[in-house]
């Protein structure tokens, strides 16, 4: 953990540089709802006001966002940061539960009690990325692709964004995609959409098809972080993966987020609100 | 009015008010930073350190549940030694009273910690927790054993001038035994509660949520047993009594005064709310106002019964 | 598959399911007669009865708090001869099994309550309420103390062919040492638990929020506690266990299970969800259903730990 | 307890007859919120659809409601049923703490967990009838005033309203009752409508005046009910009180919101939510 943290230095500074992951310090306020749509089935783009957060946010950092004033549920929720437009930034989420349900309900012009930027983000990196998405890990693999154009690291024709998902309605934010320019390519397990099967299938015929060097970026399900992990290793590419784990503080205080540390002598554990959510594959995943 | 005075005095040391973080609840202070002053704070009181590093729990660590979580941490730190080395120096030069909550697992552990904490220039109590229901050895058998409360105590007390505190478990019977028992052998000032044992279970795979299968729960759950059991034991001793146990609010805080608290603890709460300290040292500060209460301490105690 | 068998046996009383109501918290059935079917519960658990008539505590005698409530009835009741004159004909005639929850401030009367319940047809069970916190004499006093358990049980038993549960209170330190000394003294079943001792404060009076000052706890806040006493007590002892304490959903139910009840009991869910009782048995049913359980008994104390 | 039963009969008679006080067997139902207007500053007029609640309800009667689906807050709240409309059933609310500040955010369209009618209502007698209310206390004086009428009970002009309050605001309904075309007077504290002052002037007046007996009903503060009673005892009047304590269950079985019953030899407690919430005055204020 100390080591990792001074590796980075990442206290020092606030924004994404060439090779640093975001992890400033973060802020608590009471965030406007500029806007909360339903954009498929089940899925929310909710829109939050907090100028402090936006500016300070870099792809695959996370917000906690407290549902209600009531004790039931208790703890605020994790949601990645999923674009930041000026003061305004955005979270995509799915109804799953009692808190996105309560959150579903939140008007426009309530406010929520919202802490972040919070986590480790993505380390970006110049050259050819490909991005890999299973269903909301969209959500950040977005703003990684926006950032890594926007800040010099890809030309758009450098990224690659794998998009996997049961079904249609889980492929998400196809038009802005397409703005960016970046290359997509879809799969779905029903076939409704993209090619049938595995996002993991795409990720092999692209590591396959590479003649240079290419980073990997996910950010979905845990068994498809496993499985791209896994090829990309094979494949010697960097690979950064992205975890979600049940979290109460998200600060690092609670010591309730952590997975287990791959490849340690003895048993240690990580904070993924802390020293993630984005890990180096290698970190989490024994090989 | 003026201001109200809100020190507070815990033994020899005196607070500038009688907010405090509870342990396990608030890292070491440096992790709200950005979000609260916590110069503010009348102490912060460290996660638990244990004699030797402790790697902790595997996960899954937390569970929540109705107006409560469930954690068992298993005690994840790093040791005595990097403690002192590592986070003190940053420690020591913060404005809040400084409280080392330290668990060994014998008797000795907690005697050679409190020896060695003793010396170090910022630490201005120790804070025992002989009541974390999650470490397999030591913790909870201490706290639940008023004989075995009492010998640490004293024999903690025999080597360190700092304030000492002792951290009782709600999970006994008649919780005025462990802290007339405490008191008697020398603690400076109780703390009440740390958490109740818990357990929930996953019903798709029929498991324990938590890997440790049970844990303590916290949180605002819990506040009505916390109160009762600050009430019981401010009438049973002498010493102060810190009031813990879902504190959430400005008028939780009041709550646990009026019952006898001279101090209060906030633990779950900054996972939910992370200026709940500052919103509670607020809210306390308009509350006397309002109420013409020029000093905190005319309000501890002050539970009418008839 | 075909509906599964949900019946279980307390004794040698066999229940049509395991869904009960919880001692005071479902009056005499006939209050929710409009509301539910009642006669599709398993069993029927009236509101404590004393030998003689009480009239309760003043009030106020509840609060609400995080999750959940604190009561301090003070055990308002007819008393055992109107009862059985009174409510007893209509119960009687119900087709869930009935259970008389019973409180004496001394040994010989709850012997004499037992004795007379006895004699009376249509009462299944006796259920010895060995834990209410909220009556100065009795209660409490007999729950915390393994030997007094154990004597009263076996008085109690002496005089009965009825089913016979025991009540147990979470107030102790260790839960198994009372559910042993029940069981050994002849107890068919044990409830686990009743409520947890509390406390809340009125800010603007500085008052205790009961009259009574303290009270118990119930609700979805105590589930994590009442969760674990039950997988505590269950592994500890033959006789089956009927979980109660924050029951609010077939899924809290089905955790219950998991941990080794064999039946559960359904108290302030009832206040806030009056059909509480019905959804709990439908989803039951469906989870069993879902799961290809064939009987529930299959599920009881089915955890997994490793 | 058993004696007032018996005394009433109230179970077997849903119906509000002419001695009698509706204590039907209630209903637990989903009920679809219809409309939900912020009337004044802090008060809320709240309607929905419930045919089966509706059809039963007495003046008097009331419901409990559940704010939301989490258990914080925990317990159901209660309200005096205002006006019943065909399958529509009304309650005014003031918002004054959690549970309010939820119910008044509820959308229309959205549902409400609702029990009732409950408890015993007023009893409804011929003659000339003064209505004595303390701000929100008009709800259900409302109803009654309404039922007076229609159920051929009283003449509209035989119908005097007293309505207090601390200032203007807390005087509601005044259209609706001057459409009733009852008698209508109005004091509030500071004066800014009616007469200055509290409303028990009022009501020493109106029985001053009065050359026929005449039934007080009254609901309000505990405070103005102890004064109106005495003012009615005094003056040989009957007068009946709705009272108002903590609920957990409203339905009688948890016996949390007793109040002491009056002139008893030992101490013997009356349950607001089953024996009340309406009480003959001379049950629970001593004389
Ligand atoms: C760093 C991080 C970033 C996240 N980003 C997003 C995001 O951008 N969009 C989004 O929709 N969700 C995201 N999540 C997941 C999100 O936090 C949960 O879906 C949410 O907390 C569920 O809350 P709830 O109250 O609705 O469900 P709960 O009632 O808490 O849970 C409902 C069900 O979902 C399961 N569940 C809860 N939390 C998780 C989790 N973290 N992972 C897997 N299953 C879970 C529960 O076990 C349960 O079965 C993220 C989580 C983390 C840790
Ligand atoms: C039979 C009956 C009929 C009622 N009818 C109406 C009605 O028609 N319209 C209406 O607005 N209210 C009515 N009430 C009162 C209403 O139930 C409470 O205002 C409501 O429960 C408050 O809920 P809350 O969560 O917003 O406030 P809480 O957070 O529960 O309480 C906020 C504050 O209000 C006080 N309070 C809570 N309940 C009561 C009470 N019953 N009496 C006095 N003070 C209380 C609390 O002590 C606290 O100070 C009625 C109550 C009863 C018992
Ligand atoms: C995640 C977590 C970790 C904790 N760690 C410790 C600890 O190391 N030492 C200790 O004495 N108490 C520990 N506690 C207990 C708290 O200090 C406190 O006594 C308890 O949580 C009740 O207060 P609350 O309801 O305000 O959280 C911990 C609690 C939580 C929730
Ligand atoms: C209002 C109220 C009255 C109660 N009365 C009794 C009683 O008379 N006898 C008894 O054994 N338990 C009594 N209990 C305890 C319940 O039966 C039950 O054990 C406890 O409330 C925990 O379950 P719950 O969380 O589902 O309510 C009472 C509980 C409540 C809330
Ligand atoms: S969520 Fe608390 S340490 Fe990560
Ligand atoms: S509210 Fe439960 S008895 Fe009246």
């Amino acid at each position: 953990m100390d080591k990792k943290q001074s590796q980075f230095q990442t206290d020092s500074n606030p924004k994404p540089g060439i090779t640093e992951p975001s992890s400033g310090s973060p802020r608590h306020i009471e965030a406007k709802v500029l806007a909360n749509r339903r954009i498929t089935n089940d899925v929310y783009h909710l829109s939050l006001m907090g100028e402090e957060i936006a500016a300070a946010a870099g792809p695959g950092q996370f917000v906690m966002v407290r549902v209600s004033q009531a004790v039931d549920p208790l703890l605020p929720r994790p949601f990645s940061i999923h674009r930041v437009m000026g003061a305004r930034f955005d979270i995509l989420f799915r109804v799953v539960g009692q808190g996105t349900r309560i959150l579903a309900k939140t008007a426009v012009g309530e406010t929520l009690a919202v802490t972040g930027p919070l986590g480790r983000g993505f380390l970006l990196a110049p050259g050819r990325a490909l991005l890999v998405a299973g269903g909301l890990g969209l959500a950040p693999l977005f703003f990684l692709a926006q950032d890594l154009i926007n800040r010099g690291f890809c030309r758009p024709d450098e990224v690659t964004v794998l998009a996997g998902g049961r079904g249609r309605a889980d492929i998400l934010c196809r038009e802005e995609l397409a703005e960016l320019g970046v290359r997509v390519q879809i799969t779905t397990e029903d076939g409704s959409l993209g090619r049938p099967g595995l996002v993991t299938s795409l990720v092999q015929e692209q590591l396959d098809a590479a003649s240079e060097p290419i980073r990997l970026y996910s950010c979905g399900p845990k068994a498809m972080l496993q499985a791209v992990a896994g090829l990309a290793v094979a494949a010697g590419c960097p690979c950064q993966v992205s975890l979600e784990t049940g979290m109460a503080c998200g600060l690092g205080v609670c010591l309730g987020c952590v997975v287990r540390k791959a490849d340690a002598p003895g048993p240690a554990y990580l904070r993924v609100c802390r020293e993630g959510p984005v890990f180096d594959a290698g970190e989490v995943f024994s090989s | 009015m003026n201001h109200p005075d809100l020190t507070v005095t815990l033994g020899r040391l005196k607070l500038a008010n009688p907010v405090m973080t509870a342990s396990g609840t608030f890292g070491y202070g440096e992790e709200y930073a950005g979000i609260i002053d916590i110069n503010r704070l009348g102490a912060l009181v460290v996660k638990g350190i244990s004699l030797r590093p402790r790697p902790g729990n595997p996960p899954p660590r937390i569970v929540e549940t109705a107006a409560g979580m469930l954690n068992a941490i298993g005690l994840q730190n790093v040791g005595l030694t990097a403690f002192i080395r590592d986070k003190l120096p940053y420690l020591r030069h913060l404005v809040p009273a400084l409280v080392v909550n330290i668990l060994g697992e014998t008797e000795d552990e907690y005697v050679e910690m409190a020896a060695a904490l003793s010396d170090q220039e910022g630490v201005d109590a120790i804070e025992l927790n002989i009541s974390c229901p999650n470490v397999a050895a030591g913790g909870l058998i201490f706290g639940a054993d008023a004989e075995a409360t009492s010998r640490l105590t004293a024999r903690v007390r025999a080597v360190t001038k700092k304030t000492l505190l002792v951290k009782l478990t709600p999970n006994v019977t008649d919780i005025t035994v462990m802290a007339k028992a405490a008191a008697d052998a020398g603690a400076d000032g109780l703390t009440v509660i740390n958490t109740l044992l818990g357990l929930a279970i996953d019903l798709t795979t029929r498991r324990p949520r938590l890997a440790n299968i049970t844990g303590g729960l916290s949180g605002p759950a819990i506040k009505p047993v916390a109160l009762r059991m600050v009430w019981q034991v401010a009438r049973a001793v002498d010493v102060p009594v810190i009031g813990v146990g879902g504190i959430s609010t400005w008028q939780d805080a009041v709550e646990f005064f009026i019952a006898g608290a001279t101090a209060i603890q906030i633990g779950t709460a900054n996972f939910f709310n992370p200026t709940a300290t500052m919103d509670v040292l607020e809210g306390i500060t308009a509350y006397l106002t309002d109420c013409e209460v020029t000093k905190l301490t005319d309000l501890i105690g002050t539970l009418r019964l008839s």
